[in-house]
Parts: structure tokens; C-alpha cells; sequence
């Protein structure tokens, strides 16, 4: 086993979440148990993925880590604070399946805005938009508006806003799913390249298996309505390269993920 | 990457002069549209006479025909000469330049409208967008706000506005308070609009402002309010027209001179001496309108134009 | 359902009746004399009092508004039907609908008394066809040409004829639209018989019944009607959103006001 | 705005101190407010030491509202237009009823053989409402007419097309205005202008159904409790008989006046409109302004019949001392306020009043 | 090798193209070479999917099948007639990424949309109609609307008013594009379940390898632009069940496709 899937020695928890539970219009007819007891620890610097059948709560829990929104019981905690302080201490980044790009801003100016709205002044913001910039590749479309991009290229500019701030966790809700395969793919690449250079934490809910597989050190596999944790499968790949996905372990985690999903789906 | 900027930089070349060439195509099928309107107008007049008869005689179709005769359908020339002469034996100054001053006047009374209306309409709008409640509590009211008649309000506005301005550090003019009656009509499509536009941002995007902890008042400006700009545009093209409908109708009831309000109420009281003066002012009324309307228009390609959809490059 | 319905009118409730309060209370305190603006209690008195004079009023001037109503829609669903259809229609009507809109209409009404004398109700009518007829063409047209590519490709491969694309598809897919302009364009005939009337015709109208009050210092009969006037276009706007619901039973929740 | 604009006056006029005062008019400017504009022209108000500034009217301007409302010092305006809003609320007073006779005429053609009230049953009879409509109901009342019943009854516009294009049997006129548009437009018929013959007239002057028409109103409560608005209340009055009188006298330069104003209508219109004013103000058979207590009482009779007005407005609704006193002051400097010597010009009509 | 990869005996071409090329915007500055000399025969009965990478023309060469656009050069025979006969006899079917449902109309009206323009009568709409949803097991939702239905049932929808009238060829444009993984399977499943009752043509666009494995007989690979045919893989993988996404031909067949793919995509 390699460097990729070690995590920081130190390995204090980023995200601890505690017998969580959560219900949607609690006591109204149309009441949602989206969550239910939820117990999920993730250490400092790991890639961890959901993955699980739609409306299983996903992003439910995503959302409940950057405290968009609270549980009805437990508790979360973020690098050891309660999640509202660590929004407000912009502990996080985000990114969603749509880029969520301002069109009316240009590339370079949305990747700016999160500094913008913490009081950064304006050289210390293009410096960092331009470092982001290359981190994503995009060095020559600073100046460009969003609707000149491909789709590929929207959302790493979507990545690059959201590291932008260097936050301690990065949010990522199905971040590729609107992207063809091959973009997808392409994509992923990059992402890892940015996760080995950055060494954030990183949450990432997807609907593909092999996605899950290729990017992260672990996955966890929730259930349907009311959501659980169905399996936590750690994944055992090394650094991945173009031939990962032509590996037999990677063949193996997918069957190893179906399974697990397979499992909970036959409840539908 | 150099010659793929260069196609692309040709292609929108060519895109823009289709773009031209189609508005030219459009501007002169329209002329010879009206070109063609009046000589329909004029033809009418021609066969008017029995034209009346049938007014009588057929039901309904008689009905929506206009009787004419020199009186009801002055003649075109008519109208386009008597642009040229005084209407007034004592000046020498032409029915056009009259027209265009009173358009002029109006026009300052409706800019004046116009914005207060977007102002306090986007008031109102983000008053609404903080709580559903207030929103649903107060939209019946704007939109029976503007069933009420014009020419009810307007004389107390003018009263009103003569009577209880004078804290203002300027003294209030009566065509200030024909800009109060403009803003009444101009306030209610933005507000709609407004709101509508607040709320269309995105559900992720105000997620990504909440996840920065950005205040509310960030959100507004920095996703709120430009989110909103396609339909605050289509809310000002209304308006703007609007905007106008309201300075004449303010100034034909509130008694105030120097616009276009006024010049038709003059006209059209002395309608049987001279009715082309009439038809002149009220070409002079369209032609204000379409101008405003056509302000918006450009102020929102410039506006916009960056943010076309179009589809991402390959 | 009808309790959502109360509860959903709850707000509107609310500031109504707050609003009428805090009116009559505050003219009751700060100006005692004022006759402007009179307290709703005055116009309430009013209302009753002239009740048969404003009730045919308000018959008279509904007429003219339902039938303008009517026309100005079939008119302007007519026009964009041409225009969705035919690009001469389109590049000729579309800027005439633009510039009639960008007239105040209102100029046009003494010079429609010409046209049509004084005593037709025509000349009124005409004021409301054209106020009306605006805001459904260009939703109409909206909604008949904004349709998905994949429908009409899908109506294609079947063969579908341009009647059966229109009929199929672009009209249900203008529905919407059409209800919103409807719900516009019912409180602007009600804006636009009224000022019509103010310009001459029959004495026995919310518009002469106004205008007279007023001119002669009646403000509070003046407001009386006016509330008259306000409950025509308020009723109007609530048919339009209840027709709205009845023609599309797709849409979930149409929110009546707004 | 009155406030501060006494506040500038002090600072910059110096020692000649002028009394700001506001009159709103009832209607746009025309020779009908003549001498007003006169008064203002001549200096006949700053010479008593008045600055007054003349607010013109419109359509929905009701004179006695913005007085009321403190939007103006003093109102010109029609007894039963300032009456009715009295009867609401307005505080206000007539001080000086400077029009003696009415102006209103009912105008059918002559072809029609309508000369008198009674000829009216079964018409289109035109009104512009405004309090306009009592005389004509009092006319039709006065020979047995229901007006809602009888005759048709149409709402005006303020143009004189409907009456030449036949939607109008007998329509409203005022002597000075609508009338003379009719004689200003060319017959169809005939390619020339209308005239005197084709038309004729019911006067309600003579039918003894008249109303009174223009006065001046003021705010009753400060006239009692504000002695310096008194003082003002006469020199207003006495500056607008003079300008009436120079009206009277000067009848060119009056013309010239109202021109200066900027009326929209041309000269022969105000020529021929200053004429038929004259002769609603002179002769003035009680000396100008003076309230006639029979024609107050049968246009307070014509307002109530015609549900104008409710009530009897009493006798508080004029006074009569404000113009007594403007009169002796006029009479003992020489001022004829009486215009016996007065008579009527013959005015040339032009096409379109230019 | 058994009955899923061997095409009806009498093998008739249900569609012959013949070196089709298709330019967009012929001679202007924004002109597109789209397809550039294809030649592809499909044999009745076969499932053939196309893959390619984004822009590559997979949707343009569809369209020219189904007559919704003609080629530039070359020609496109439909069971035997021009392409524009066959749609004028109604011999297709299509289905597009968005199910392209109606929402004004319910489930039943929808599919019976294509019947009413052929001028079928009422009873015998129903019929069909009834016979449709339950092939798609959607036999309880016919008086719903749209709306009310998940995107997996929507597409079954699209699916069966496609089949309603019978068409000899099935044309679909990425109908599963718009669903989760796990929704995604399963249509794919109820697709083959269906493709093997009826026996129609059926040409399916997609991007994603698995999916285009898992369905067809055949496999063509297409180049970025302008569009040709890069790879032509047939896949030996029998009647597909649960257990044949995790076995060893499935994922050697993957393998194949990447490869092919990957070699296209390089010259991106
Ligand atoms: N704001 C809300 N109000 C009510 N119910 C909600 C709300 N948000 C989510 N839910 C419900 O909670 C459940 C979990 O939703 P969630 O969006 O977390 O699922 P998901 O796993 O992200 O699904 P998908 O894969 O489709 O994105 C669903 O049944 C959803 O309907
Ligand atoms: N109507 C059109 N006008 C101009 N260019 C077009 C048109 N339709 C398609 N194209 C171009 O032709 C090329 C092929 O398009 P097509 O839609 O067939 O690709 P695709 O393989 O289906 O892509 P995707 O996977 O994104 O659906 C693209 O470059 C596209 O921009
Ligand atoms: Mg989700
Ligand atoms: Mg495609």
C-alpha cells in the first residue's frame, strides 16, 4: 500500500458524526425520515465517497456537514467545532453538480468571490485567483464568462472557487454529474492530482460506483429511506493511474461496492 | 488554442453581422408595413362614405369600422404638413417643435417615474423576498393597488404634493407630482418582476453564498440582484411605457402644463377645428413610447450581452 | 383543501384589515377634517348609500370591460397564433404589437370617439382590446414558440402535421403563460374602461361616476367607487386564476395571486 | 412651499415688502380669468401690496379643495363646485361673486326646431356634468321634464364633435368657449364655417334657471380668525375688480395679457371670449362682486333639486363685507364698478380661433 | 454463445448508410464537419449501440437515420425505402435523453399520443395503451401526470409510447443520461427484458461503456470530429442476467471499448 491511501499521520477526525438522525417537516403529514442514526467518523486529509440509491439522504448528510442545514437528533462536529462555527469560520468549500458559476461574473471574478465576501483586498485576490487558476488549468481564461466554458471546464472552475479560500474540508455533491463519461474521467484525474497536491479533506457524493472506486480511500454505502450506513468499504487502489481502471482490484472493489449496494436496493 | 480563438472570434464576426442584417430585414419590412397601414388608412377613407352606410347595416363587422369623413379621419398630409406649420398664428414655432417640447416634459416626468417606481419597487420586492408571509400578505394588495383608477388619485397627488412638500430643500413643482402618479403605475411590474427575479437564483447558488457565511446583505447583491436582472428588464420594457401612460394621464387630471398630457387635452378639446393637430400629438405620445421602450432595449443588451446563453465551446 | 386555502389568505387577511384600521385610526388622529382621503368607514357609509347608482354603474362599465376583455384575448391569442405560424406575420406584427403597446393607449381615446361617436360603446371597447391585447400576445407567443426542441423532433418523427404541433403541443405548452397575461390583462381592462370613460360617453358609469364625485369635492362617493371598480378587477383576476386551474389540471399548486 | 418662500421674500426684497398670495383657477388659462391676469400685468396687485401668483386649473382640479387643503390663499370657482365640497368639509367662504349671469347654453342645430326646455324631450341632450348639469335639469324640471326619464341624458367630451356629428341633439356650450369652437369649424356642407343661423341656443338666463357661476372663495376660519388675511382678502378682491375694469376699458391690451399668460387658443378665440365674459360681469347691477341674493337663493334651489347639494348651505356660505369694503375702496379713488356705459363688441371669427 | 447474440435468421438490413457526410452551416465561417464518409449497416433485430466522445456526432447520425435531417453526401435506406419514407410510414420509434413527455397529458394519453396521429380509434388506443404500460409495469399509473412520476418511470413512459404503434426500429439518444446508476440498471434491464420480447431494431447512443456493453450486440465506436467510425466491437457476452456485470467477458468487453475509446480520445 502506498502514499494515496495513508492518511496524514496525525489523523485527527475532520468530520465526527454522532447517532444523527433527521426528519423532514417533522409532525406534518408529509413528514421524510431522510436519516436515521448515523455514526460516521472522517479523518483529516482522507477522500471519503457516499454513494447510494437517490433519496437516500446523501446529501442530506452532506449538507448537514457544512450545517446548511441541523439534525433533528445528534450531533455533528467539524474539526472539532460545531458545524454552524465552522461555517462561519469558512472552514469548508463546496462544489455541486451544476458549477453553481455566476454567469454574470467572469471566470476569474468568481473564483474570487468567496475572498471577496471575507474582506480580502484586491491584489491579495487576483494573486490567489491567478494561483488557482493554474491549479485548475485554466491560466488563459481568466477573463472568459462561464457560458464560454465547456462543462468540464466550468466545473473546475467550480473546484478552484471552492479551494479558493484553502478551506479545511471540501463538500462535493455529485460534482461530475452533469459531464460526459470521457469529461468525467478526465476529471477525475484532476481531482485526485488536487487532492495529492492540497491534501484536504474531501466528502464526495456520487451515483457511480466506478467514480467512487477511482477517487477515494474509502466509501461508504448508505441505505434507502430511512438513510443508514449500510457498509463503510475502505479501498485499497495506491496511487492511481491510467491503468487503474483496467486493474483487477478495481474490478474487485467495484463487485465489492454492487454487492454491498446491490443488497440494500433490493428493498425498493 | 490561437486558431480556435481565431474561428471562434470569426464565427462571432459572422454572427454579428447576421444579427445586423437581420435587424435591418426587420426595420425595413416594418416601414414598408406602415407604409402599407397607411395607405390602408387612406383607401378606407376613400371608400369611406358608403363604408358609413354599412355601419348600419352590418352587425357587428359595422361596428368596429370607423365612420369617417375629413373630421374623424383627417387626411395624412394633412397631418404631416400641419406638423410643419405654427399652430399658433401668434408664433412662429412649428406644431413639431411644440410636440417635441411637450414630449420632452413628459419624457422628464416619466425618467422621474420611472425611477422612483424601480426603486420603490425593488423596496417592495425584497421586503417580500425576506418572508413569505409578508409576500403573500401584501401581493393581493399590489395587485388591487392597480385596479384603482388613475383618475382618482391623481388630484389628491397634486394636491397633496403642492400642500405637503415644502420641508424639501427644492420647491416642489406640479410636474413632480405627475412623476408620483407615473411612479404608482411603474412600481407594480417591478415589484411583481422583482420578486419573481429575487427568488429565481439558484437554490445551489444561495446554498454556496450560505456555505461562505455571507450576510444577507451579500447574497442580495451578489446573487440575489443579478440573478433577478432578466426579469427586472422584462418588468422596465413595461414600465418604461408605462412610466409614460401615467405622466399624461397625470397631467390631463391634474391640470398640469408643458407635456404631451396637456397638448392632447388641448387638441382634443378643440378637436372639430383642427383634428390632425390632435393625431399629430398622439403620433408625437407613440413615438415617446416606442423611444423609452427602445432605451431599455439597448440599456439591456448592454447589460446582458455577456451572459447570452449560448452553448458552451466543445 | 379549503383550509389551505384560508390559511394561504391568511397574511393577505392580516395587512387588509391591519391596513384598513391603521388608515381609519391614523385620519382619525392626525388630519380630523381632511376630506381627500376619507376613512373607510366614510366610503363604507358611502358605499351604502349610493348603492343602486354605483351597482348600475358598475354593470355598465362591466360590460364594457368583459367584453374588451374578451375581444382583446381572442385578438391577441389570434395575432400570436399568425406570428408563432408565419415569419411575415412575425417580422410585421410583432414591432406593430410592440409600438401600439408603446402608445398610451388613453391618447387614443378622444380619437376614437371620433371614430366610432360618442355613444357607441365601441370607442371604450376598443381602449380595453388594446390594453388587453398586449400582454397576451407576447405571452402567448411566448409560450407557443418556446417548445422543447425534442417534442416537435419527437412530433416529426411521427409525421405530425404543423396543425397537429401546434394543436398538441405549442398551445397546451402556452397555457401558463396565457392564464398569467390573463390575470395581467383582467386588472388593465378594468384600468382602461374606466379612463375610457373619463374621456365622455354615457353618464351612468364607475368612470362618470368618479370623475363627477371628484370634480365636485364628493371624494368619499368618489372612493366608493373606486371600490367598486377595485372589486370588479379583483373579482376578474380571481376567475382568470380559477379558469387557470380548471384548463390545467397538470400544473400542481397555481398559485391564484401571484 | 408658502413658508419658505415668505422667508426668501423678507431676506431679499428688502424694504418694499410684498404679501405672497396664491389664487388657484378653476380652469387652464384663458380670457375667462382675464382680469387676473390683468391685475398681475398692470400691477394693480403689487401696487396694494400683493404678490400674487395665479395657479391654473385642470380637469380634476377643484378649486375649493386645494384651498381647502392649503394648496392656495383663495379660489376662483363656480358656486356649486366650491359648494358641494363645502358641504363635505371645506371651510371656505364666497368674499366676491364677480360673474353675474351664467354662461351656459344648450346648442342644437337650428334644423332641428329646438328653442326652448320643452324641445328637449326625447333628445341626446350633451352635459358635462361638473354642476353644468343643474341648470339644464332645472330648465327641463321647469317645464314638466323628468331629466333622467324624458330626455336622454350624455356625457360630454370637451370637444364639440359629437354635436357636429350628430351623436349630440342639443349640446352643453358656454357662451364664451364651446360655442365659438362650433363657429370656428368648418361646415361640412357647406365648405364654410358655421353660423349664428344654423344654430340655435336655449340661454338659461332666460329659461330663469341659471346658477351662479365664477367667484371668489377664501378660507372661512382664517378670514375670522386672521386679521392679516382679511386685509389681504380685500386687497385681492379690489386688485381683481381693477383688472376687470381695465378688461372692460382696454379691451386689446387685455387681450394682450391673457396672450402673455400663454392660453393654447389663439387670439380671435380670446378675443371673442373675453367679449362674452365682459358681458356675464357688466352691467353690474349692485356694483361687481356683490352677491345677488335671489340668484344665490334659486342656485341653491336649482343644486338641491338637481342632488348637487343636500342641504341648504345657510347663509354663512358668502359674505358679503370683504367686497363692500374693496367697492367703497375702488369708488372713492374713481373706479367705475358698475360698467353701465358698458356694451357687447362685435367679434369676427376665424377658422380654428387662431 | 445463445440467443441474445444471434440476429433473426432472415438478417434483412434495417438500416444501410452508405458514405454519409454531414456539414452544419455549409460554406458559412461557423461550418461543422459532423460525419465525414460513414459507412454502417444494421441487420433487423439487432441492439447496436453508438458511443463516442461529446460532439462526436452520435445524435447527428441518429437523426439522419430517423429523417430528421439529411446527410450531405451519401444516402440513408430504411428498411429497404429513403429514410424520409420510412418516417412517412411510421416505421420508427424514438426516445431522447429528457423522456420528452407531455406534462399536459397523463401516462395513458401520452403513449397514446402517437396512435391518435395515425388516427387509430378510441378503444383500440386504449387497448394498446393498456397492453404498454403493462410491459413497462407502469399498469396503476396511467391516469397520473407526468410530474407525479420519478425520472425512471418517466423514461418508461417515453419507452413505451415509442414501442406503442409497433415500429420495426427503435431509435433512442441517450435515454438514461438523465438517471441515477441504480435507476439506470434497472432500465437497462427492463430495455433487454423488452428488446427480447418484441425483437425490434434497436440503435442505442450513449456514453457510458458499461451501459453499451451490458445492452448490445454490437458496439461502434465513433472519433471526435469530424465523426467517423473508429471501432465496430461486437460483444459475446449471451442473454445478459444479474451476474453478468460482474463477470470477466463483461469487463474484458469493457476493456475493449476503452481501448478503442481512449486511443480516439487522444487526439483531443
Ligand atoms: N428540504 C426538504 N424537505 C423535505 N424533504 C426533503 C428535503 N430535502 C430532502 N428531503 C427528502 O429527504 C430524502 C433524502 O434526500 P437527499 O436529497 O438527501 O437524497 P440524495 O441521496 O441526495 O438523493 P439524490 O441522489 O437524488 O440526490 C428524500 O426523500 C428527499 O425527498
Ligand atoms: N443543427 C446544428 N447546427 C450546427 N452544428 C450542429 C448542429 N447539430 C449538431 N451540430 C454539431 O455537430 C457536431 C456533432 O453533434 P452531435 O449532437 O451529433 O454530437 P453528439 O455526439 O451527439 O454529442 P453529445 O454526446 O454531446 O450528445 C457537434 O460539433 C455539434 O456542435
Ligand atoms: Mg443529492
Ligand atoms: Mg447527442
Amino acid at each position: 500500500m502506498n502514499d494515496h491511501d495513508t492518511p496524514p499521520s496525525k489523523a485527527a477526525a475532520a468530520v465526527e458524526i454522532d447517532s444523527v438522525s433527521k426528519v423532514f417537516n417533522l409532525g406534518k403529514p408529509n413528514e421524510v425520515h431522510a436519516l436515521d442514526g448515523i455514526d460516521l467518523t472522517i479523518d483529516d486529509g482522507t477522500f471519503v465517497s457516499l454513494i447510494g440509491p437517490s433519496g437516500c439522504g446523501k446529501s442530506t448528510l452532506l449538507r448537514l456537514m457544512g450545517a446548511l442545514t441541523h439534525p433533528t437528533e445528534g450531533s455533528v462536529v467539524v474539526n472539532g467545532k460545531s458545524a454552524d462555527q465552522a461555517r462561519l469560520d469558512r472552514d469548508y468549500g463546496m462544489a455541486f453538480q451544476t458549477s453553481g458559476l455566476f454567469e454574470w461574473r467572469t471566470v476569474t471574478q468568481n473564483i474570487e468571490l468567496p475572498l471577496q465576501l471575507m474582506g480580502w483586498d484586491k491584489a491579495q485576490r487576483k494573486e490567489r485567483a491567478l494561483e488557482m487558476l493554474d491549479l485548475v488549468k485554466l491560466a488563459e481564461f481568466g477573463d472568459h464568462y462561464p457560458r464560454e466554458l465547456s462543462g468540464g471546464m466550468q466545473q473546475r472552475v467550480a473546484i478552484a472557487r471552492a479551494l479558493s479560500f484553502r478551506p479545511q474540508l471540501l463538500l462535493m455533491d455529485e460534482p461530475f454529474g452533469a459531464l460526459d463519461e470521457m469529461t468525467r474521467e478526465h476529471m477525475q484525474t484532476e481531482v485526485l492530482e488536487i487532492w495529492e497536491k492540497t491534501r484536504k479533506t474531501i466528502v464526495f457524493v456520487t451515483h457511480s460506483i466506478p467514480e467512487a472506486v477511482f477517487l477515494s480511500n474509502r466509501v461508504v454505502v448508505m441505505s434507502p429511506r430511512p438513510g443508514r450506513i449500510a457498509a463503510d468499504i475502505s479501498v485499497p487502489l495506491g496511487r492511481r493511474n491510467f491503468d487503474t481502471r483496467e486493474s483487477q482490484g478495481f474490478f474487485d472493489s467495484i463487485t465489492e461496492v454492487r454487492e454491498a449496494l446491490r443488497f440494500e436496493g433490493s428493498t425498493r | 488554442m490561437a486558431t480556435r480563438d481565431e474561428t471562434a472570434r470569426a464565427i462571432a464576426r459572422h454572427e454579428r453581422k447576421e444579427a445586423v442584417r437581420r435587424g435591418v430585414r426587420r426595420v425595413v419590412v416594418f416601414l414598408a408595413f406602415l407604409v402599407a397601414l397607411a395607405l390602408l388608412y387612406t383607401g378606407y377613407k376613400a371608400f369611406g362614405e358608403s363604408i358609413n352606410d354599412a355601419q348600419t347595416e352590418w352587425p357587428v363587422i359595422g361596428r368596429v369600422l370607423p365612420r369617417t369623413n375629413d373630421l374623424t379621419m383627417p387626411p395624412i398630409m394633412d397631418i404631416v404638413t400641419e406638423l410643419g406649420q405654427p399652430p399658433q398664428r401668434n408664433s412662429s414655432k412649428p406644431l413639431a417643435a411644440f410636440i417635441a417640447e411637450a414630449s420632452l416634459f413628459t419624457f422628464r416626468e416619466a425618467a422621474f417615474g420611472f425611477f422612483f417606481g424601480m426603486m420603490l419597487g425593488l423596496a417592495l420586492a425584497i421586503i417580500m423576498l425576506r418572508s413569505r408571509w409578508i409576500e403573500r400578505g401584501l401581493s393581493p394588495y399590489l395587485v388591487a393597488s392597480q385596479t384603482i383608477p388613475l383618475v382618482a388619485i391623481a388630484p389628491i397627488v397634486v394636491i397633496w404634493g403642492s400642500k405637503s412638500m415644502g420641508w424639501l430643500p427644492f420647491d416642489w413643482q406640479p410636474w413632480m407630482s405627475v412623476s408620483i402618479i407615473a411612479t404608482y403605475l411603474t412600481f407594480f411590474p417591478v415589484a411583481m418582476n422583482g420578486i419573481k427575479g429575487l427568488q429565481s437564483a439558484d437554490p445551489a447558488a444561495m446554498e454556496l453564498m450560505r456555505s461562505y457565511a455571507a450576510s444577507r446583505r451579500q447574497t442580495l447583491l451578489k446573487l440575489q440582484f443579478p440573478a433577478s436582472l432578466p426579469y427586472l428588464f422584462a418588468a422596465f420594457k413595461l414600465a418604461a411605457t408605462v412610466s409614460i401612460v401615467g405622466a399624461i394621464v397625470g397631467e390631463i387630471s391634474g391640470g398640469v402644463p408643458g407635456g404631451l398630457g396637456r397638448l392632447i387635452l388641448d387638441y382634443a378639446s378643440r378637436y372639430t377645428t383642427g383634428p390632425s393637430r390632435l393625431y399629430a400629438s398622439v403620433m408625437g405620445a407613440a413615438v415617446l413610447g416606442i423611444v423609452v421602450f427602445g432605451m431599455v432595449t439597448v440599456t439591456e443588451y448592454f447589460v446582458m450581452y455577456k451572459r447570452q446563453e449560448g452553448s458552451a465551446a466543445p | 383543501m379549503i383550509k389551505r386555502a384560508l390559511a394561504g389568505a391568511f397574511p393577505a387577511l392580516v395587512i387588509g384589515v391591519g391596513g384598513l384600521v391603521l388608515w381609519e385610526l391614523s385620519l382619525l388622529v392626525i388630519n380630523p377634517d381632511g376630506f381627500l382621503l376619507p376613512r373607510p368607514t366614510e366610503i363604507f357609509e358611502a358605499f351604502t348609500e349610493h348603492f343602486d347608482a354605483i351597482w348600475s354603474a358598475t354593470i355598465n362599465t362591466g360590460y364594457i370591460v368583459v367584453t374588451g376583455l374578451i375581444v382583446g384575448v381572442i385578438l391577441g391569442v389570434v395575432w400570436s397564433l399568425l406570428v408563432s405560424r408565419f415569419r411575415i406575420a412575425d417580422e410585421t406584427l410583432t414591432p406593430l404589437a410592440i409600438a401600439l403597446n408603446a402608445i398610451p393607449i388613453i391618447a387614443l381615446a378622444p380619437i376614437f370617439n371620433a371614430w366610432y361617436g360618442l355613444l357607441s360603446p365601441t370607442s371604450n371597447q376598443a381602449i380595453v382590446v388594446l390594453l388587453v391585447f398586449f400582454p397576451v400576445f407576447i405571452n402567448t407567443t411566448k409560450g407557443l414558440t418556446s417548445v422543447g426542441a425534442t417534442k416537435i423532433e419527437l412530433m416529426d418523427s411521427y409525421a405530425a402535421s404543423k396543425w397537429e404541433i401546434t394543436r398538441m403541443i405549442r398551445i397546451p405548452n402556452a397555457m401558463p403563460l396565457f392564464f398569467t397575461a390573463l390575470k395581467i390583462a383582467s386588472s388593465l381592462a378594468v384600468i382602461g374602461a374606466i379612463v375610457a370613460e373619463y374621456f365622455g360617453g354615457s353618464q351612468d358609469t364607475l368612470g362618470q361616476f368618479i370623475v363627477q364625485n371628484a370634480a365636485s369635492g364628493r371624494y368619499t362617493n368618489a372612493w366608493a367607487a373606486v371600490v367598486a371598480a377595485s372589486a370588479m378587477g379583483i373579482t376578474l383576476y380571481l376567475v382568470s386564476g380559477g379558469f387557470e386551474r380548471v384548463a390545467t389540471p397538470w400544473r400542481p399548486d397555481v398559485d391564484v395571486v401571484g | 412651499s408658502s413658508d419658505d418662500t415668505a422667508d426668501t421674500t423678507t431676506s431679499t426684497e428688502g424694504p418694499m415688502e410684498l404679501t405672497p398670495v396664491s389664487l388657484q383657477l378653476q380652469w387652464f388659462t384663458q380670457a375667462q380669468f382675464a382680469g387676473y391676469y390683468a391685475a398681475v400685468a398692470e400691477g394693480f396687485y403689487e401696487d396694494l401690496g400683493l404678490d400674487v401668483e395665479i395657479l391654473e386649473g385642470g380637469v380634476d382640479i377643484v378649486p375649493a379643495t386645494v384651498l381647502d387643503a392649503g394648496g392656495a390663499d383663495f379660489a376662483e370657482s363656480w358656486a356649486v363646485r366650491a359648494l358641494g365640497p363645502r358641504e363635505e368639509g371645506a371651510d371656505i367662504v364666497n368674499i366676491s361673486q364677480i360673474f353675474e349671469r351664467s354662461a351656459t347654453l344648450q346648442v342644437s342645430f337650428a334644423d332641428q326646431g329646438i328653442t326652448g326646455p320643452a324641445d328637449l324631450a326625447g333628445k341626446n341632450v350633451g352635459s358635462w356634468g361638473f354642476g353644468n348639469e343643474a341648470e339644464l335639469y332645472a330648465g327641463l324640471r321647469s317645464v314638466g321634464l323628468d331629466p333622467q326619464a324624458d330626455v336622454n341624458i350624455v356625457q360630454q367630451q370637451f370637444d364639440m364633435l359629437a354635436f357636429i356629428a350628430g351623436d349630440i341633439d342639443a349640446a352643453q356650450a358656454m357662451t364664451y368657449n364651446e360655442y365659438a369652437q362650433v363657429l370656428e369649424t368648418v361646415n361640412p356642407a357647406t365648405g364654410e364655417l358655421f353660423k349664428p343661423e344654423d344654430l340655435s341656443v336655449i340661454d338659461w338666463n332666460e329659461v330663469g334657471t341659471a346658477m351662479l357661476q365664477d367667484g371668489i372663495w377664501a378660507d372661512a376660519t382664517r378670514l375670522e380668525e386672521d386679521a392679516e388675511y382679511r386685509e389681504t382678502a380685500v386687497k385681492l378682491v379690489q386688485g381683481s375688480i381693477m383688472g376687470w375694469a381695465f378688461c372692460r376699458d382696454n379691451f386689446d391690451a387685455c387681450v394682450g395679457h391673457v396672450l402673455a399668460a400663454g392660453p393654447t387658443l389663439g387670439e380671435a378665440h380670446q378675443r371673442w371670449m373675453l367679449n362674452e365674459i365682459n358681458n356675464l360681469i357688466w352691467p353690474a347691477s349692485n356694483g361687481v362682486g356683490n352677491m345677488d341674493a335671489d340668484l344665490w337663493n334659486q342656485t341653491i334651489q336649482n343644486a338641491i333639486d338637481g342632488e348637487l347639494l343636500s342641504v341648504d348651505p345657510g347663509p354663512d356660505a358668502y359674505r358679503t363685507d370683504i367686497n363692500e369694503e374693496a367697492l367703497a375702496n375702488l369708488r372713492a379713488a374713481g373706479v367705475d364698478v358698475d360698467g353701465n356705459g358698458w356694451t357687447p363688441k362685435e367679434i369676427e371669427l376665424t377658422e380654428g380661433g387662431e
